[in-house]
């Protein structure tokens, strides 16, 4: 008999399916698109049945938004008030039209369920007249601006007025305004079908989505070294021989790196790390390229290239001029130079500290992450050049994440938050105002106990400022302390990049068209998936 | 090898007694049991009275499961009992453990039925009997004095030389040496009175022959007050000078050995003695005359039949045996010759028409 | 009857034991399920996202131990196992319902076929010594030694791969939907049949080897002398007196190996990626997910009582002389 | 994980090791006579060697990055290498102190466990007797490794000896219960009762008279659980539970399994560990099988099963047909048996 | 004396193979004739069982039959060398032609079939052509023969006393009315009033059904009662063999002197017991010559040097065998 089945493969592949893969394990049906544990945000399909009301690039966070189910968003000079104008030719899956009274709804719904409020935005008060919607908030909101119009889903209000509870209902029938709607769901693989009419623009050409979520990373690559799956996010070990290499011609990594990175967080409470001139000579002699090759297979965190901790390109506008070009070099020389001229003396091959003692630290990260095992392993060595004499400790998670949080650590790797401008990277590494006391727990940030007023002011002025000229300002303060304080010893950024195949889809992101982040799972795969073509047509 | 003396040259003093001996043990309760109020329970052992004189032997003869192991561990206190008193020289004693118990043990020793089992295989004669030795204090202050003593019980056991047996596990021995090991482990204790469970049925009747003549050398030499239980009731006749016949718990004969074993009173020891294997006898054919002797299956102990236990395989069953407890009675034909029979009441016998 | 009884009065116990275990143990763990989300989207999520998961899962309410404790029966009694966190809102008893099948189905139906090959095996092998089946012994010793997930790993490198007949991971091919088709089932079957052979060839061993110790042990009992004496024929003397006698030790000892079962193949199902209770075992510990967490545990431990319980049945039936009273 | 292979717990009291009195301090050497136990005993030999000399005979410190990512072996490099270039060969013989240590220390401590529980609740009896067997009924049912996954995952800082620990307080329930039982049958024995009337203390008894008469089983026992504490320790490190700080073949399998070795085609990354554990596993077993047969008498294979006779033929020793060696030949034939006789 | 039922010339029979072989059985011949009962006696460790699953081929590893014939004789039809049979042949040959009952009959019943199937099958195995109904008809028969009433037909062994079960093995050793019934201490475990019970009965199946009896046990005394002819055996060997009453009469063997010497007699006269001095030979190291010799009090000079042949006595009564320098034999016996 004819079931989903064998429909299923006799209209298999072709140019009307795709096939995403994430390798998040059997799922359980949610299609809630605020829960970060549902299955649509999990395999990323919330982005393609619900909108956001602007596109954000975080390939090049710098770039303006754009117009997505909103035609414009503009911000009052201080940033504590924008109005949207919400698009008039959109409408639900369900036939209804999107309003700005949905919009409204949608942003009151995040202002009142603290749990779903995911980035903790302080809206002050929502208010929809006309195509217009006005959101205001209790400060300045400059750098959060992706987070209110590029990251929050519109619901429709007619469904959603009836829910109880948004934070754990789980959505059963999703209507949303995107181009897609929910077609079965199975706990291994999630389908989406094109929607036939009322779509606010031309609808994209592929007719049908299919998320499977493989249980883990080996079967994530496997799949996608075998063109099971065509679009994915995983670490792929060996990228080039696991994957690319059994297709050269259409297997695609594509990593552009984001306004986060990752990092070695120094403890500078801890002796003698309170000592600027060893941090610094630390990062000189940390060797990126290394972490980069071995521990992220060449790809998944792409290097840091510039002395100020922000990756290329997205980084690019905004360093301060004095740090243009400049560019880590590791430079084991320089490093014993600068600790010499600090007070260390070297016994033998060992460094010692100004007070006598042989410097010693060990650096700690969850025994599981195999990554920054690996980069702790190679930046042990690199330290033994400058007679650093390092071990690397395997630690528990749970410990991990609590002695990172109260300050007891001498080194460890760490991401930073990420976000639309540098903010999110230095405030998480420098913010005086998230400095706790050695063993009180700064879940936050500042992790290393960083201790700069001109940081903390530097970051409250970027935040609040006005005007780009003050913001320039802060920001080269900030460069500068940070490179020449070192808090952090920066050496991958984070990638919003997928693994994809050209063979049946073309018109991916890639270095050439960086039209936006590649993740699946990111609200710019609507976009994505709007510009593939066929392949060979 | 000797004659046995028919009268014991020793006093009739007596050392262990017995009175009114009982021991149940509970059986696991079944479903329909739990709800009323009657426990079962196994009547392994009931109102057994016996004495155990000084250089005398005192056998207990009886069939498989009478309870005659029963009796010889509630002697030797290893059991607590369910009623009764046990007298050491007049004075009642219950120990339970410790300090006490080994100054029961000290005087009341007990040899087991198994040779093959009642040693340990992991350890050496040596072991064995310097355990013994020390409980009692009887090894001495200098290993010089605990070898002496150790050479002195193998002696006693005729094992010598001693070195060729002290350092000897009990799988290199005969069945006859284990039981003179064991024997020598209880005589470590120098203790005064012996119970000997059935010291020989495991073993050869050539072995079993060397190990009985010693016990007979013990009541002689040392004046040991010996318990001798078996069920080869000739072995008993040949060795002990009072003999006692349990049945399915109960004694129902006693008396000089002798007389018990020649003119058996009680229906039961009549039994058990037509039974025994007699080679004068000579016949092919045991023959089925005797069917009528009393055939049959011991009986349940759990829910022993009432009044006397013999009753229902008795040939010469009274209606009275069916209800009523039969108390010693004196057979009258020797002195201290008595049955728990109706047979020797005399009203008994003559008011009912048999 | 009593036995029985007894025996049931014994799994109440046990149940109740391991239930209060269950309680208590998550209990202990110090991490919380926020942190584990987190290293799940490592470096994804940002600092303000995490305060939102906390109020989310409600985690920071405090009641005391023992009012835990009696909600926890009540739940229990109720059939509400509370909500998953890495699944969440999903209760967990629905999350463990998706799995449950998968693990009865690979696990259930390779441990029955174990158990009855090995044991058919070791019964050649105990009866017939020193024939060719002896031969197996050295090889099964071996096997029997090796760590599941190893053989898996091997199995996986050796025979799947792009393009060969079995699949290295999943229960069934993606993008099927599970429903009573030919083709869904064909592909639930190919997926069951690596590491179905890895369960099969490392546990079988132990079957044989135990029947073939038993089997001898018994050809050396009286009974089967007198057998042989009778003249029966050699496969009644086999089958009817050795084999007969030598399963009943073996009963036993399968109900109890089904705990040991359950836990080794845990890590079968998570190198095949099998997603079954195992592999869901692993996910709620790797995620502190102690809802989920609780109720596989629950789960496993009340099929290993049944299973034991089941055992016993049988054993009755095949041992009379357990049923003493009657 | 493993499934009990062990026939102890069938010793048929009377017909087992305890029916035996040969089992004495003469013959307690006897078992090294036995093939299997020597081989195995020879290989667990040759581990502890490695457990102890390993660090110091091992090429090159197995954290030491090269240039050489991810090579096949080679004569620098006899298992090859990792992604960082660490030599594996280094690795797994660094990484045998923990297996070993892991294994042993558990088995002693389950050990230990069991012969407490078991011993006590089998001579005790009574209410002692019912706590103890219930207890241990409770670890038995509840499935062991899921149960040292979720310990060990809840304790911050699992170093070997945390790991040790947890299996061995995990993992004591079997041997208990074959003790228990073993020490029941004992204690009805009849030399156990003579020491008592003897005079001899209570925890004389237990000490003197009934646990030497364990000891195979106590032995095998603790084989059995070293068995599964070496397979548990090393499932815990694979599935990166347990710390993976030090070394031990659990974490190089981590290690494998993370890089996704398989996908790489670096088989010499995961199949030495394997190996090594599989031998290792297979060298207790081998021990067991030894204990096993030394106690059980009946399994012992008797040197030869099949033997020549005097005319060339081979014939099987086998229960129910006893060989005959040199049978006369000048004997009439049988007759065909005479059918239904009445 | 009736003709020869079962002939053992020469069986020799041996634990384990080459030199760590224990011989257990040495050269032992021995007639059984038809219908009577033999007794071998022998204190324990002479080698009275491993004779006795010698010669039936039972004996388990590592035991082995490295020599002789035990030739049977049917009914009607030439001898068979019971050693020369194949394993198909031996199958049909055990039970219908000999039986055998074991000393434990707790240990000879299968604890988990029932007395019937137990029974039955070796009237199945044996005549496949019966139909159930006959069996169980013959079942309910050799029950009642032994005493026990057919409703136990459907007990299982355990719930059945030791007596009980010792019959239903006589019994089945019945079932198929061979013409050799080998008994290897049927009674020893069962008290003497059971015990009794169970030979009356014995006796009389025996006239009835006119099968010969190996009755094997060490009580000497039980043994003079019951059968017709006795063999002694020592060492593996047998020493001397004569017609019940006459060797409780007059045993011309040392050792069996010794015997009779050393169980206490029930009635008559209390007589002096004298027993044997020293213990049984170490079957691996055996005293060269009469392997009593060490132990003999009448020992003399070639006891400890030439083995003494079993044959008829020079100065004995006819129908006696012995093997003793003291008396030497007038002519060995043929073989
Ligand atoms: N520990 C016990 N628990 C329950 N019943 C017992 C126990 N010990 C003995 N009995 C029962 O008590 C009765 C008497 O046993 P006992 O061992 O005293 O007999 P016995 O006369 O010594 O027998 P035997 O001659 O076989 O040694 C038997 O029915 C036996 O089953
Ligand atoms: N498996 C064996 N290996 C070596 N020797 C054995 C073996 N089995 C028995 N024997 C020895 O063979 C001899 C004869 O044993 P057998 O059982 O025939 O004696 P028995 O006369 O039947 O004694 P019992 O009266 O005690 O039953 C004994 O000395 C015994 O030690
Ligand atoms: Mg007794
Ligand atoms: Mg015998
Ligand atoms: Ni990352």
């Amino acid at each position: 008999g004819e079931t989903a089945n064998t429909r299923n493969r006799d209209n298999k592949g072709g140019a009307t399916v795709l096939n995403i893969g994430m390798p998040n394990g059997p799922q359980t049906e949610n299609h809630n698109p605020f829960l970060t544990t549902s299955a649509a945000a999990s395999l990323g399909y919330r982005w393609q049945i619900y909108e956001p009301l602007m596109m954000w690039n975080p390939v090049k966070p710098a770039e303006p938004f754009k117009p997505w189910l909103a035609t414009k968003a503009e911000w009052t000079p201080d940033y504590r008030s924008v109005t949207v104008t919400v698009r008039d030719n959109a409408t639900w899956s369900d036939g209804k039209p999107v309003t700005a009274a949905d919009v409204a709804f949608t942003y009151n719904l995040v202002k009142t369920n603290e749990a779903i409020n995911t980035a903790a935005i302080p809206y002050a008060s929502i208010s929809a007249s006309g195509n217009q919607v006005t959101l205001a908030f209790d400060s300045p909101q400059f750098v959060n601006q992706q987070k209110i119009l590029a990251q929050v889903p519109i619901v429709p209000e007619h469904i959603w007025s009836g829910i109880k509870d948004p934070a754990t209902d789980i959505n059963k029938n999703p209507v949303g305004s995107g181009a897609y709607t929910l077609k079965s769901f199975t706990p291994q693989t999630t389908t989406l079908s094109v929607r036939t009419s009322g779509y606010w623009q031309e609808l994209p050409k592929v007719k049908e989505l299919r998320y499977t979520s493989y249980t883990d990373n080996n079967a994530q690559t496997t799949a996608l070294a075998n063109g099971e799956s065509e679009w994915s996010f995983v670490f792929i070990p060996n990228v080039q021989a696991v994957f690319v290499g059994k297709d050269p011609a259409n297997h695609k990594v594509w990593a552009p790196p984001v306004l986060g990175i990752h990092g070695l967080y120094l403890n500078t409470t801890r002796k003698p790390l309170d000592n600027p001139a060893l941090r610094r000579a630390m990062n000189l002699v940390i060797n990126r390229e290394d972490i980069f090759q071995q521990a992220e297979a060449g790809y998944f965190h792409p290097l840091v290239k510039s002395v100020t901790g922000l990756p290329s390109p997205a980084g690019d506008a905004y360093l301060a001029p004095e740090y243009q070009g400049q560019d880590h070099k590791v430079d084991v020389e320089g490093a014993k130079k600068l600790l010499t001229g600090a007070g260390f003396t070297f016994n033998g091959s060992t460094l010692v500290d100004p007070s006598g003692k042989p410097v010693t630290l060990t650096l700690t990260d969850p025994a599981g992450w195999s990554d920054y095992q690996t980069s702790l392993e190679i930046v042990k060595d690199n330290l033994s050049d400058i007679g650093i004499a390092a071990t690397v400790d395997k630690a528990n998670q749970d410990a991990w994440f609590r002695n990172v949080e109260e300050g007891k650590f001498d080194a460890t790797f760490r991401w930073t938050n990420g976000g639309a401008t540098p903010y999110d990277i230095y405030q998480t590494v420098m913010d005086g105002r998230l400095l706790k006391p050695v063993g009180t727990a700064s879940p936050a940030g500042n992790f290393g106990r960083f201790d700069n007023p001109e940081a903390t002011a530097a970051l409250t002025a970027y935040a609040n400022a006005t005007d780009d000229a003050a913001r320039s300002a802060a920001l080269a303060t900030l460069q500068k302390v940070f490179v020449e304080q070192v808090p952090m010893v920066p050496v991958g950024a984070d990638n919003v990049g997928a693994a994809y195949s050209t063979k049946n889809w073309t018109g991916w992101p890639d270095d050439t068209n960086p039209y936006g982040a590649g993740q699946p799972t990111q609200p710019n795969a609507a976009d994505v998936v709007q510009h593939l073509r066929p392949a060979g047509s | 090898m000797t004659t046995p003396t028919t009268d014991a040259p020793a006093g009739r003093d007596e050392v262990l007694e017995a009175v009114g001996l009982t021991k149940h043990f509970p059986v696991r309760a079944g479903l329909r049991t739990l709800l009323t109020r009657d426990r079962p329970a196994v009547h392994a052992v009931d109102d057994v009275h016996l004495t155990l004189r000084r250089g005398q032997v005192t056998a207990l003869v009886g069939e498989s499961g009478s309870g005659k192991s029963t009796v010889a561990r509630l002697l030797a206190q290893l059991y607590p009992r369910t009623a009764g008193t046990v007298r050491l020289h007049g004075e009642p004693v219950t120990v339970r453990g410790g300090r006490p118990f080994r100054a029961y043990a000290r005087r009341v020793q007990m040899i087991f039925q198994d040779p093959f089992a009642s040693l340990n295989p992991v350890h050496t004669v040596r072991y064995h009997l310097t355990r013994a030795l020390r409980i009692h204090g009887n090894a001495g202050r200098t290993p010089a004095d605990l070898d002496a003593a150790l050479a002195r019980l193998l002696e006693r056991v005729a094992l010598t030389p001693a070195e060729r047996y002290l350092d000897k596990f009990p799988h290199e021995l005969s069945g006859g040496q284990r039981q003179r090991v064991a024997i020598a482990r209880a005589l470590g204790a120098d203790p005064e009175v012996l119970l000997a469970d059935e010291p020989v049925s495991m073993l050869d009747v050539s072995i079993r022959l060397g190990v009985l003549n010693l016990l007979r050398d013990f009541k002689q030499r040392l004046h040991l007050a010996i318990l001798y239980i078996t069920h080869d009731i000739a072995s008993a006749r040949y060795f002990a000078d009072e003999t006692l016949v349990m049945y399915a718990g109960r004694m129902v004969e006693g008396g000089d050995s002798e007389t018990v074993t020649q003119s058996p009173a009680h229906p039961y020891t009549r039994l058990l003695i037509d039974s025994a294997p007699d080679p004068d006898r000579i016949t092919g054919d045991a023959g089925p005359d005797d069917r009528e002797r009393g055939d049959g299956e011991p009986p349940s102990l759990i829910r022993p039949p009432a009044g006397c236990r013999f009753h229902p395989r008795c040939p010469a069953a009274m209606p009275r045996c069916a209800t009523d407890l039969p108390p010693r009675l004196d057979v009258g034909d020797r002195p201290g010759h008595w049955a728990a029979c109706w047979l020797y009441d005399p009203e008994t016998v003559t008011g009912v028409p048999s | 009857m009593t036995y029985l009884l007894r025996r049931v009065g014994f799994y109440l116990f046990t149940a109740w034991a391991a239930l209060t275990l269950n309680f208590f143990i998550p209990r202990l763990i110090p991490g919380d399920p926020v942190k584990s989300l987190i290293s799940r989207y490592q470096g994804q999520l940002s600092s303000d996202a995490i305060r939102s998961l906390y109020v989310l899962f409600g985690i920071d309410a405090h009641d005391s131990l023992w009012d835990q404790y009696v909600d926890y029966w009540k739940q229990l009694l109720h059939g509400d196992l509370g909500l998953s966190f890495t699944a969440f809102p999903a209760p967990v008893s629905e999350v463990i319902l998706d799995a449950l099948p998968w693990t009865l189905a690979l696990v259930g139906i390779t441990t029955l076929v174990s158990f009855a090959l090995g044991t058919g095996l070791g019964v050649l092998a105990g009866w017939r010594r020193g024939s060719w089946v002896d031969g197996l012994l050295p090889a099964t010793t071996f096997l029997s030694s090796v760590p599941y997930f190893w053989l898996g790993l091997v199995a996986i490198a050796l025979l799947a791969g792009p393009g060969s007949f079995f699949p290295s991971s999943g229960g069934y091919d993606p993008g099927l939907v599970p429903a009573p088709d030919t083709i869904f089932l064909g592909s639930a079957v190919r997926h069951s049949l690596l590491p179905a052979a890895t369960i099969l060839i490392s546990s079988m061993s132990g079957w044989i080897l135990s029947m073939r110790n038993m089997m001898v042990t018994v050809a050396a009992e009286d009974y089967i002398t007198v057998a042989h004496a009778k003249g029966l024929p050699e496969r009644r003397v086999a089958l009817n007196y050795a084999a007969r006698n030598a399963l009943l030790p073996n009963v036993a000892g399968f109900a109890l190996s089904l705990g040991f079962i359950v836990g080794g193949t845990l890590l079968v199902e998570i190198v095949f990626s099998y997603p079954g209770l195992g592999f869901l075992l692993f996910r709620a510990v790797g995620a502190k997910d102690y809802p989920l967490m609780q109720g596989i545990f629950l789960v496993i431990t009340l099929s290993v009582l049944v299973a034991n319980l089941l055992a016993d049945v049988v054993y009755l039936m095949l041992d009379p002389r357990t049923r003493k009273e009657g | 994980m493993a499934i009990p292979t062990s026939s102890i717990e069938q010793v048929i009291p009377k017909q087992g090791a305890m029916a035996q009195p040969a089992v004495a301090r003469r013959r307690r050497w006897r078992f090294l006579s036995n093939g299997k136990a020597t081989t195995g005993l020879a290989m667990v030999a040759a581990y502890v060697l490695l457990a102890v000399i390993g660090p110091w005979i091992a090429p090159y410190d197995p954290d030491a990055r090269s240039g050489e990512l991810l090579q096949p072996p080679s004569a620098q490099h006899w298992f090859g290498t990792t992604h960082l270039g660490q030599d594996v060969f280094s690795q797994v013989l660094v990484g045998t102190r923990g297996v070993m240590v892991v294994g042993l220390l558990a088995g002693v401590v389950a050990t230990i466990l069991s012969v407490l529980v078991g011993v006590t609740a089998g001579y005790l009896g009574g209410l002692s007797d019912d706590g103890l067997s219930a207890l241990s009924n409770v670890f038995l049912v509840i499935p062991a490794l899921p149960l040292i996954i979720i310990v060990a995952s809840t304790i911050t800082d699992a170093g070997d000896l945390v790991v040790a620990l947890v299996i061995g307080f995990t993992s004591w329930a079997w041997g208990a219960r074959v003790l228990r039982a073993q020490t029941l049958s004992l204690r009805r024995r009849d030399y156990v009762e003579a020491a008592r009337a003897t005079g001899e203390s209570t925890w004389r008894i237990i000490g003197f008279e009934i646990l030497p008469n364990l000891t195979a089983i106590i032995a095998s026992g603790f084989v059995g659980t070293v068995i599964f504490a070496v397979l548990s320790e090393i499932t815990l490190a694979f599935i990166g539970i347990s710390s993976v700080s030090s070394w031990n073949w659990g974490t190089i399998l981590f290690w494998a399994q993370s890089q996704q070795a398989l996908a790489q085609g670096a088989w010499w990354w995961f199949v030495p560990a394997g190996l090594a554990i599989a031998l290792l596993g297979t060298a207790l077993a081998l021990i067991n099988f030894g204990i096993d047969e030394f106690v059980s008498p009946r399994l012992r294979s008797g040197g030869r099963v099949r033997i020549r006779t005097a005319d060339g033929r081979t014939v099987r020793m086998r229960v129910g047909f006893t060989p005959v060696l040199a049978p006369a030949a000048d004997v009439p034939q049988p007759r065909p048996r005479k059918e239904a006789r009445q | 004396m009736s003709e020869p039922v079962l002939e053992i010339r020469g069986l020799r029979v041996d634990y384990g193979l080459g030199d760590e072989a224990v011989h257990a059985v040495r050269d032992v011949d021995l007639t059984l004739h038809r219908g009577e009962v033999l007794g071998l006696a022998g204190e324990s460790g002479s080698g009275k069982s491993t004779l006795a699953y010698g010669l039936t081929r039972l004996l388990p590893p590592p035991g082995v039959v490295s020599g002789g014939r035990v030739l049977y004789h049917p009914v009607d039809g030439p001898p068979v060398d019971v050693l020369t049979l194949t394993p198909a042949q031996l199958r049909r040959f055990r039970w219908a032609e000999a039986s055998i009952v074991f000393q434990g009959a707790m240990n000879s019943l299968n604890p988990v079939h029932r007395i019937s199937t137990q029974l039955l099958d070796v009237i199945k195995a044996h005549e496949p052509r019966t139909t159930p109904a006959a069996r169980s008809a013959r079942a309910r028969e050799l029950l009642r023969l032994v005493g026990i009433s057919a409703d136990r037909l459907d007990s299982y062994p355990h719930q059945l006393s030791g007596g009980m079960r010792q019959r239903v093995m006589i019994a089945m050793a019945l079932a198929l009315e061979p013409q050799v019934v080998i008994m290897d201490e049927p009674t020893t475990a069962l008290d003497v009033v059971m015990q009794r019970q169970i030979l009356g009965q014995l006796a009389e199946l025996r006239q009835r059904l006119g099968f010969a009896v190996l009755f094997i046990t060490h009580d000497l005394s039980l043994l003079v009662e019951f059968s017709d002819r006795i063999a002694i055996m020592y060492g593996g060997r047998i020493v001397e063999e004569a017609p019940a009453a006459e060797l409780y009469r007059r045993a011309l063997h040392p050792y069996t002197e010794g015997l009779l010497h050393s169980f206490p007699a029930l009635r008559g006269p209390r007589r002096e017991l004298a027993g044997i001095p020293g213990s049984p030979p170490d079957l691996r190291a055996m005293p060269a010559g009469c392997a009593f010799h060490p132990r003999c009090p009448k020992a003399f000079d070639p006891c400890g040097e030439k083995l003494p042949p079993l044959g008829p006595p020079g100065d004995g009564q006819p129908g006696r065998a012995v093997a003793c320098w003291l008396h030497p034999a007038a002519a060995p016996v043929p073989r």
